[in-house]
C-alpha cells in the first residue's frame, strides 16, 4: 500500500461511505476457462476451444475491471456505537511481583554466558577425569574416547581391545564432537535451571543431577552405546558425571545474576522492525 | 446493538430473490464471503472423502471381504486421500485464513481480492475436476474411472504403460488447477499481511494467527510450486511421450518421490501451522492470560517452516539411500521436534496458571494438544530411520499421520469451528451439541487410531484392499472399523449442529467469549466493510487495552 | 480461595458435582473400550497362532534384532517425554480449571519466561543429539555391513505382483517363496539380497527379518538377513504397485544348511519327461503360457510370469493368494480373476477336458 | 462491567506499509522460482543419462545473439520505468518498445533453434531424456517471456492511444519485476543449458 492510500484510510474516517472493490464474474470465469481448457486434454479438443474462449475473455474483463482504475462500490456504513466491555475489570498480579503488572520470570537470573562459561568447565574436568582413568586403569588415554566415539561410530563397535587403545583420528574428532556439543547444552541446562532450584543448588545440580542421569543411561546404554555398555566402569563413569556437575554448578552459580529486562520488546532488541513504527513508545511513561 | 442489526439483515436477506443472493455469492469479491465458500466447500468434500474412508473400512472389517473390488478400493484410497488433502484440509484452512486474516489484523478486505476469488474457484473447479472423473475417466473398458494411484502417485505406476485411460491424468490436471489457486491464495496471504495492517500493528503486535498464516503463505509459494512443476513434467511424459519419470528410457522414479515430498512434507506443516494458529488464539483467550513467549512461539514457527523443506526425504528412508543421506534426514527430522516442543510448552504455559474455561472450542484444543502429542512422538519413532524400515509403509504409519491430521489438525479445526462460528453467523453454536460432538469424536478417534498402530507393528502394510487371516490384523481391523462409525456420527452431530444453530442459535453478540482480538470489535457478522473506521491498536492484544484502560498492553509490549 | 460462606459452600458442592460428572464421563470411556475389546475377542474366538505373525517386535534377524533394540530406546525416550508432558497437561487442565466459584478477576498476565523457555529448548535438543547419534549408528551397522565369504546371494525381482528370485552362483530360480540357509554365529551365511524391479516400485519387507527396502525399477538395492531360527516367515510387498498389491505375498524359507543344499539341489534337476501328461505339456507348449512361463528343459522361456519348473516344489500359488493344491491350480488358470482380481495372468479359456490335462501337466512339475 | 468506546487515538505515527504490488510480485517470484528449480534440478540430474543420442554437444549451439537482446532488454525497461517516474510518457514508449523488440528477437531466434532441432536434428521431447529437458526447461522459460511479450503489447497499445500516465509507474515498475526475474532465469538456464550440460 503506497503511503496515498494511507492517507485515504485517514480520510476515510469522516466520511460515512466506504469504497470497497466492487464485484466482479471474470475471476469465476478466468478459472472455469482454465480448468476448461485442461480439462479438455481427457475429453475432447472442443471443451480446450471454449476454455480458452472463456479464459480469454475472463483476462480481458479482468483487466477492463482494474485498468486504468479498479472498480469499486460505494458502501455506506451504518454507524454503530460499537462497545467493548468484559465482566472481568479486575486482573490479579503475581504474589512474586506485586509491582510488576506484566512479568517474565523469574525475575533475576544468570545471563546466558554463565551457562556456556560452565558447560566448558564442566567439560573439562569430566575429560580430565576420563582420560584419567584411561591412564591410570587401562593404560592408554585415547581407550574411553574410542569408548564415547562408539555411540555413533559402527566401525568402532568391532575395534578389538588393543585397537581401542590406539590413537583413531576419526574417534577422537567425533568423540571431541559429541563430549562438547553436550557438555555446552548441559551447561546451558544448568544455567537456565539453577536458578529454579532455591536451596543448595550445588547439591542437587552437581549430585543429584548426574545420580539420576547415570541410573537413566544405566538402563539403556546398551541401546545407546553397547561398546560402552560392555567395557563401562560404572565407578569412574559417576565419578567424572560429578566432576562435571560440581564443577558446572560452581562455576554457574559464582556468575552474577541479572535482573531480566522486563519486557523490552524481543523484535526491538533484535533490531527487527522498520524504523518508525515503534514511535508511540514515546508515551509510554505518560499515563494516557 | 448488534444482534437487532443481524436480524434485519436477515430479513432484508432472505427478501430478496434467491437467484439474486447466489448471483452475490458468485461474483462476490469479499474475503468474508469467500472465506464461507471455502469453508462449506470443503466441508461438502469431507463428507466426500468420509465416506470413501468408510468404504474402505467396511471393506477392511475382516479378511477376504468382497464389499468391493480391488480395483475400486484402490480408487477409494487415492481419491480418499487427494481430497482430503487438497480439497478439504487445505481449502478449509484457507477459508479461515481468508476470513480471519483481514478481521485479525483490522484490514477492509485481502491485499488482491479480485486473485482472491479467482484463487477460491480454481480450487473448486479442480476438486470438481477430480471428481468428474468418475464418470467422464475414460477407462481401459470405457467405463469411468477415477485415479488408483495412490495420493502420491509414485512413477512409473503414472506411465502410461502402466495407466492406461485418463484417470492419472484427471487427478494431475485437478492438482495442477487447483495448486494455482493454492499459489494464488498464499501470495494474497502474505501481501495481505504485509501490506494491509491497520496502524500500529507492527510486525511484534499482530495476532498470532497472522504471523502463522505468514509462514504458511510462504511455504505455500515455495512447497505448492515444485508440486506444479512436477505435474507439468508428469503432463509431458503422458502426453508429449517425455521421459522426466519413464524408467525404460533412463528416467528416473526416484526423481519423482524427491520432487513430490519436497511438496509433500512442508505440505503437512501448511495444514498444521493454521491448526497451531487456532490454538494459538483459542488457549489465550480460554484460559485468560497472553500467549506465554509470544517472541519465541514466532520463531518457533519461523524455524518449523524453514526445517520442514529439508526433512522430506524422510519419506524415502526405505528407497536405498546412502547411510551417510540416511543419516542427515534423520537429524533434520528429530531437529524439527524442537521448535514443536517449543510451541507446546508455551501452550501448556499459557493455560498454566491461568483460569481454564472448559467450553467446547477449548475442549477441542486440548484434544489437540493431546494428540499432536503423540503425533509428534510417532513422527520421532517414524524419523529414526531403521525404525522407519519397519514402520514406514504399513498401517503404523497411517496412524501417525491420521493422528497429525485428525487428531491435530481436524481438532483445532473444530475448535476455530466453535470459536468463531459466532463471529460468521452471529449465532452461538450449540454448547451441549458441541459436547456431544467432541466426545463422540474423541471416542471415535481414538478407537480408530490408536489400534490402527497395532496392525502396523504386526506387519500389515497400508494400500491393501484385502489381508490374509490368521497373522493377528483381524481384531484390530474391527476395532478400526467401529471407530470409523462413531467419529462419522460425531460429523453427523457437528453437520446437524451448525445448521440448527444458524436458525435458532442463541445471539452471539460482537465479543461472546470476552476475547481481545480486532475481530471481537466488529459485530457479528462483521458488516461488508468489516470495520466502520479503521481501528488503530498499540498492542497485542487491542481488545484488553479497552476492556482495561488502567492496565493496557502497549505500556509492556 | 477457601473463605468461610454459604455461598463458597455452595459452589464446593457444585463443584464436586462437577467433578463427579467429569469422573463418570472418563469412567464410561474407560468401560467402553475394554467391552469393545471383549466383543470383538469373542467374535474372533483364540487368537492366531503367534508364529504367523509378522511382528516386529520379534526378530529373527541381525538387521531387525538391531532396528528392535533402537526402538526400545526410541519408544523409552518418547515414553519418558509422553508421560511428563502428559502429566503437564493433565495437571494444568484440572487444576487451573475454571471453578463456580470463581472470584471474576482476570489471573495474572505472565508472558513468559526466558529461563523455563531455555530450558525447555535444551533439554529437547539433547534428546535430540542422543536419538540422532545412537540412529546414525545402526544405519551405518546395518547398510554398512561388510559381506562375509560365505554370503549366499540372491536377485530379487519384483513384479507386478509377483516374486523373482534368481540365486545367480547356484544358478537356481524360483519365486514367491525365497529359500535361505539359517545361518548361525560360528559360522556365518547370511543372504544378500539385490533388490530390482521390472515394472512399478515394490517393496520387500519381511518385519521379523529385516526392515523393508524398495524395488525399484531402473536402480538396484541392497538388503541383508541371516535368520538363526528355521522356520517360515511371512512378508509382503509394502509398496503400493498397482491392482493386486495386496496379494503380492512374500514367504521366506530358512532351512538348515542340510536342507537348504538339499531344496538346490531339488531346484537344480530339469524336469523329467512324462508321458502320462503328454497331453497337458502340448497344451501347454502350443498356447500362450508359454509366453510368461518358462519350464527348463522344454521350449517354455517365458519371464514375464514365474518360472514354473519346479512349480510343485511351492506351498503356494498366485504370490502366496492361494494354497498349492490341484483344486486351486485348477481354478487359478481356468478363472484368475477368482482368486486374484486384476491380476496380469489371462484367463485361457480352455475347455474342461484341456483344462484337466494342463493341470496334470503342471501337477508333475516338481 | 466497564466499557469504553471504541475510538482512534489522536497521536498517530505516520504508517506506512510496504507496496502490496511489490510484495506480491515478489512472492510470484518466489513462487515462480521454485517452479524453475524443480526443471533445473531434472535437467542437471539427467545430463549425459539419455539412453539414446542426439547429446547436447551434437545439436547445441549458443544462442549468443538472443542472450545478449533479452538482458540487454533489463536495462531498456528500467530506463522505461525511469521515465514514466519522471512523467517523461514519450521516452517511455520508446524505451518499452525497444524493450518489446529485444524480446520478440529472443523468442523468434528460440524458436529458430527449436525448428532447426526438431527438423534437421531430429529431436522432440520424446527422442531422448535430453530432448524431454531440454525442451521443457527452455520451453518454460520460453513461456514465461510469451506472457511477459503480451503484457508488454497490451501496455504498448495503451500507450499509443495515450492512456498511460505517470501515476501507471508503480504498475510499470512491479511488471518490470517480474521481466528481471525472466532475465535473471534466462541466466540460470543459459549457463546449465548451453554451458554446464554441453
Amino acid at each position: 500500500m503506497s503511503s496515498a492510500e494511507s492517507r485515504s484510510h485517514k480520510s476515510e474516517a469522516t466520511r460515512s461511505t466506504i469504497h470497497l472493490p466492487a464485484p466482479t464474474a471474470w475471476p469465476i470465469v478466468l478459472a472455469f476457462g482454465i480448468t476448461l481448457l485442461l480439462a479438455g486434454l481427457v475429453t475432447t479438443t472442443a471443451v480446450s476451444l471454449l476454455g480458452a474462449i472463456l479464459a480469454v475473455a475472463g483476462l480481458v474483463g479482468w483487466f477492463r475491471d482494474v485498468l486504468p482504475q479498479e472498480q469499486e462500490e460505494t458502501i455506506e456504513v451504518r454507524v454503530e456505537a460499537t462497545v467493548v466491555s468484559t465482566s472481568r475489570r479486575e486482573v490479579a498480579r503475581l504474589p512474586v511481583a506485586p509491582d510488576l503488572p506484566r512479568a517474565l520470570l523469574p525475575l533475576e537470573t544468570y545471563p546466558v554466558s554463565a551457562g556456556i562459561k560452565g558447560g566448558l568447565a564442566g567439560s573439562v574436568a569430566m575429560a580430565v577425569l576420563a582420560c584419567l582413568y584411561g591412564v591410570l586403569k587401562e593404560g592408554s588415554i585415547w581407550y574411553p574416547i574410542n569408548l564415547l566415539a562408539a555411540t555413533v561410530y559402527t566401525q568402532s563397535v568391532h575395534l578389538s581391545i588393543a585397537s581401542l587403545k590406539a590413537f583413531h583420528l576419526d574417534s577422537f574428532l567425533l568423540a571431541t564432537g559429541i563430549h562438547l556439543l553436550t557438555s555446552l547444552l548441559v551447561g546451558l541446562l544448568y544455567g537456565a535451571m539453577l536458578p529454579m532450584i532455591p536451596h543448595r543448588p550445588i547439591i542437587l545440580g552437581g549430585l543429584v543431577a548426574p545420580i539420576l542421569w547415570t541410573g537413566l543411561l544405566h538402563s539403556f546404554l546398551e541401546l545407546l552405546n553397547p561398546l560402552l555398555n560392555q567395557l563401562i566402569s560404572w565407578p569412574w563413569f559417576v565419578a567424572s558425571q560429578f566432576a562435571f556437575g560440581i564443577v558446572a554448578g560452581l562455576v554457574v552459580v559464582r556468575q552474577e545474576q541479572v535482573r531480566i529486562r522486563q519486557l523490552v520488546p524481543f523484535l526491538m532488541r533484535a533490531g527487527f522492525e522498520a524504523p518508525g513504527l515503534m514511535k508511540e513508545r514515546a508515551d509510554k511513561d505518560e499515563p494516557r | 446493538m448488534s444482534s437487532e442489526s443481524i436480524a434485519l439483515g436477515t430479513v432484508i436477506e432472505s427478501a430478496r430473490p434467491i437467484g439474486e443472493r447466489l448471483h452475490d455469492w458468485v461474483v462476490t469479491v469479499d474475503h468474508k464471503k469467500l472465506g464461507i465458500l471455502y469453508i462449506l466447500y470443503a466441508l461438502f468434500f469431507l463428507v466426500v472423502a468420509g465416506i470413501e474412508a468408510i468404504i474402505m473400512r467396511i471393506q477392511l472389517i475382516v479378511p477376504h471381504n468382497h464389499f468391493v473390488s480391488p480395483q475400486t478400493f484402490n480408487r477409494m484410497m487415492t481419491m480418499h486421500g487427494t481430497t482430503m488433502i487438497f480439497f478439504m484440509v487445505m481449502p478449509i484452512l484457507f477459508g479461515f485464513g481468508t476470513y480471519l486474516i483481514p478481521l485479525m489484523i483490522g484490514a477492509r478486505d485481502m491485499a488482491f481480492p479480485r486473485l482472491n476469488a479467482f484463487s477460491f474457484w480454481m480450487t473448486a473447479f479442480g476438486g470438481l475436476l477430480l471428481y468428474f472423473s468418475f464418470i467422464g475417466g475414460n477407462g481401459l473398458y470405457g467405463a469411468g474411472t477415477a485415479p488408483d494411484v495412490g495420493w502420491w502417485a509414485y512413477a512409473p505406476l503414472t506411465s502410461r504403460a502402466f495407466s492406461v485411460g485418463h484417470s492419472t491424468d484427471f487427478w494431475t490436471l485437478a492438482l495442477l488447477v487447483s495448486g494455482i489457486g493454492s499459489i494464488g491464495a498464499g501470495v494474497n496471504f502474505i501481501a495481505t499481511i504485509l501490506c494491509m495492517r491497520c496502524p500500529g500493528m507492527t510486525l511484534g503486535k499482530m495476532p498470532l494467527l497472522a504471523w502463522l498464516n505468514l509462514v504458511v503463505g510462504g511455504m505455500v509459494i515455495f512447497c505448492i510450486s515444485p508440486l506444479t512443476a512436477a505435474q507439468i513434467m508428469l503432463c509431458i511424459d503422458r502426453y508429449l511421450g517425455g521421459h522426466f519419470f519413464d524408467t525404460q528410457a533412463g528416467g528416473s522414479a526416484v526423481l519423482w518421490m524427491h520432487f513430490f515430498w519436497i511438496f509433500g512434507h512442508p505440505e503437512v506443516y501448511i495444514l498444521v501451522v493454521p491448526a497451531f494458529a487456532f490454538v494459538s488464539e483459542i488457549v489465550p483467550v480460554f484460559s485468560r492470560k497472553p500467549i506465554f513467549g509470544y517472541p519465541i512461539m514466532v520463531a518457533a514457527t519461523i524455524a518449523i517452516g524453514f526445517i520442514s523443506f529439508s526433512v522430506w526425504a524422510h519419506h524415502m528412508f526405505t528407497v536405498g539411500m546412502s547411510a551417510y543421506g540416511n543419516s542427515f534426514f534423520v537429524f533434520t527430522t528429530v531437529a524439527i521436534a524442537v521448535p514443536t516442543g517449543i510451541k507446546i510448552f508455551n501452550w501448556l504455559g499459557t493455560m498454566w496458571g491461568g483460569k481454564i474455561l472448559l467450553r467446547v472450542p477449548m475442549l477441542f484444543c486440548i484434544g489437540f494438544l493431546f494428540q499432536f502429542l503423540i503425533a509428534g512422538l510417532t513422527g520421532i519413532m517414524l524419523g529414526t530411520a531403521p525404525f522407519n524400515w519397519q514402520l514406514s509403509g504399513s498401517y503404523f504409519v497411517v496412524a501417525h499421520f491420521h493422528y497429525v491430521i485428525v487428531g491435530g489438525i481436524v481438532f483445532a479445526l473444530f475448535g476455530a469451528f466453535y470459536y468463531w462460528y459466532p463471529k460468521m453467523s452471529g449465532r452461538m453454536c450449540n454448547e451441549t451439541l458441541g459436547k456431544w460432538h467432541f466426545w463422540l469424536f474423541l471416542i471415535g478417534f481414538h478407537l480408530t487410531f490408536d489400534f490402527m498402530h497395532i496392525p502396523g507393528i504386526l506387519g500389515m502394510p497400508r494400500r491393501i484392499y484385502t489381508y490374509e487371516p490368521g497373522r493377528g490384523w483381524e481384531l484390530w481391523n474391527l476395532i478400526v472399523t467401529i471407530g470409523a462409525f462413531f467419529q462419522a456420527a460425531a460429523i453427523l452431530v457437528f453437520v446437524v449442529n451448525l445448521l440448527w444453530s444458524l436458525r435458532k442459535g442463541e445471539p452471539a453478540g460482537n465479543d461472546p467469549w470476552d476475547a481481545w482480538t480486532l475481530e471481537w470489535s466488529t459485530s457479528s457478522p462483521p458488516p461488508d466493510y468489516d470495520f466502520a473506521t479503521t481501528p488503530v491498536v498499540r498492542s497485542r492484544r487491542p481488545l484488553w487495552d479497552l476492556k482495561h484502560p488502567e492496565d493496557p498492553d502497549w505500556k509492556y509490549e | 480461595m477457601r473463605k468461610a460462606s454459604t455461598a463458597d459452600a455452595d459452589s464446593e458442592v457444585r463443584q464436586a458435582r462437577q467433578v463427579r460428572s467429569l469422573a463418570r464421563e472418563v469412567a464410561a470411556i474407560a468401560a467402553l473400550l475394554p467391552g469393545v475389546l471383549l466383543a470383538a475377542t469373542l467374535c474372533f474366538g483364540a487368537p492366531a497362532d503367534p508364529s504367523q505373525i509378522p511382528s516386529i517386535f520379534r526378530p529373527q534377524s541381525t538387521p531387525a534384532n538391531s532396528i528392535l533394540h533402537l526402538s526400545l530406546l526410541v519408544l523409552a525416550i518418547t515414553g519418558a517425554i509422553f508421560a511428563v508432558v502428559f502429566s503437564l497437561l493433565a495437571y494444568s487442565v484440572r487444576k487451573f480449571r475454571q471453578r463456580d466459584g470463581d472470584d471474576g478477576r482476570e489471573p495474572a498476565q505472565v508472558y513468559g519466561s526466558n529461563q523455563v523457555e531455555l530450558a525447555w529448548t535444551v533439554i529437547p535438543i539433547l534428546i535430540v543429539l542422543v536419538l540422532f547419534l545412537a540412529t546414525a549408528r545402526v544405519i551405518h551397522s546395518i547398510q554398512d555391513a561388510p559381506k562375509p565369504a560365505g554370503a549366499i546371494e540372491v536377485i530379487a525381482i519384483g513384479h507386478q505382483f509377483w516374486w523373482e528370485f534368481r540365486y545367480p552362483t547356484l544358478g537356481v530360480v524360483t519365486a514367491n517363496e525365497l529359500h535361505v540357509p539359517a545361518s548361525n554365529p560360528a559360522n556365518s551365511t547370511p543372504t544378500f539380497l539385490t533388490l530390482l524391479s521390472a515394472d512399478t516400485d515394490h517393496s520387500f519387507w519381511v518385519p521379523q527379518l529385516a526392515g523393508k527396502t524398495d524395488l525399484i525399477p531402473n536402480r538396484s538395492n541392497h538388503i541383508w538377513i541371516d535368520p538363526q531360527e528355521t522356520g517360515v516367515y511371512l512378508g509382503q510387498c509394502a509398496q503400493y504397485c498397482g491392482t493386486q498389491h495386496a496379494k503380492m505375498l512374500l514367504r521366506v524359507y530358512v532351512d538348515s544348511p542340510q536342507q537348504f543344499d538339499e531344496w538346490v539341489r531339488e531346484q537344480k534337476r530339469l524336469w523329467v519327461s512324462n508321458d502320462t501328461v503328454a497331453e497337458g505339456r502340448r497344451i501347454f507348449e502350443t498356447t500362450a503360457c508359454v509366453n510368461c512361463h518358462a519350464v527348463a528343459g522344454t521350449v517354455a522361456d517365458g519371464r514375464f510370469g514365474p518360472d514354473l519348473t519346479h512349480l510343485m516344489s511351492r506351498d503356494t500359488i498366485a504370490a502366496g493368494a492361494a494354497p498349492n493344491t490341484r483344486e486351486n491350480l485348477r481354478a487359478w488358470i481356468e478363472q484368475p480373476d477368482s482368486i486374484k482380481p486384476g491380476s496380469l495372468m489371462p484367463a485361457m479359456q480352455l475347455n474342461e477336458k484341456d483344462l484337466e490335462a494342463l493341470t496334470d501337466y503342471l501337477e508333475t512339475l516338481r | 462491567m466497564s466499557s469504553a468506546a471504541y475510538t482512534r487515538t489522536t497521536a498517530e505515527p505516520e504508517w506506512v506499509l510496504p507496496s502490496r504490488g511489490r510484495v506480491g510480485m515478489f512472492s510470484l517470484i518466489g513462487a515462480e522460482s521454485a517452479v524453475f528449480t524443480i526443471f533445473v534440478v531434472a535437467y542437471i540430474f539427467y545430463i549425459g543419462k539419455s539412453v539414446a543420442g542426439p547429446t547436447p554437444a551434437d545439436v547445441l549451439e549458443l544462442p549468443i545473439l538472443s542472450t545478449i537482446c533479452l538482458l540487454s532488454s533489463s536495462l531498456t525497461i528500467h530506463l522505461a520505468v525511469r521515465a514514466l517516474h519522471q512523467a517523461k510518457v514519450g521516452a517511455f514508449g520508446l524505451w518499452w518498445f525497444v524493450t518489446m523488440a529485444l524480446g520478440t528477437i529472443f523468442l523468434v531466434s528460440t524458436g529458430r533453434e527449436w525448428h532447426h532441432l526438431i527438423y534437421d536434428k531430429g529431436l522432440t521431447v520424446s527422442t531422448n531424456l535430453f530432448g524431454t529437458t531440454y525442451y521443457s526447461l527452455v520451453g518454460l522459460h520460453a513461456f514465461h517471456v510469451t506472457v511477459g511479450l503480451l503484457i508488454i503489447a497490451l501496455a504498448m497499445v495503451f500507450t499509443l492511444f495515450r492512456k498511460v500516465k505517470p501515476e501507471h509507474g508503480e504498475r510499470a515498475e512491479v511488471f518490470s519485476l517480474y521481466w528481471h526475474f525472466v532475465d535473471v532465469v534466462w541466466v540460470i538456464v543459459f549457463t546449465v543449458v548451453y554451458i554446464i550440460g554441453r
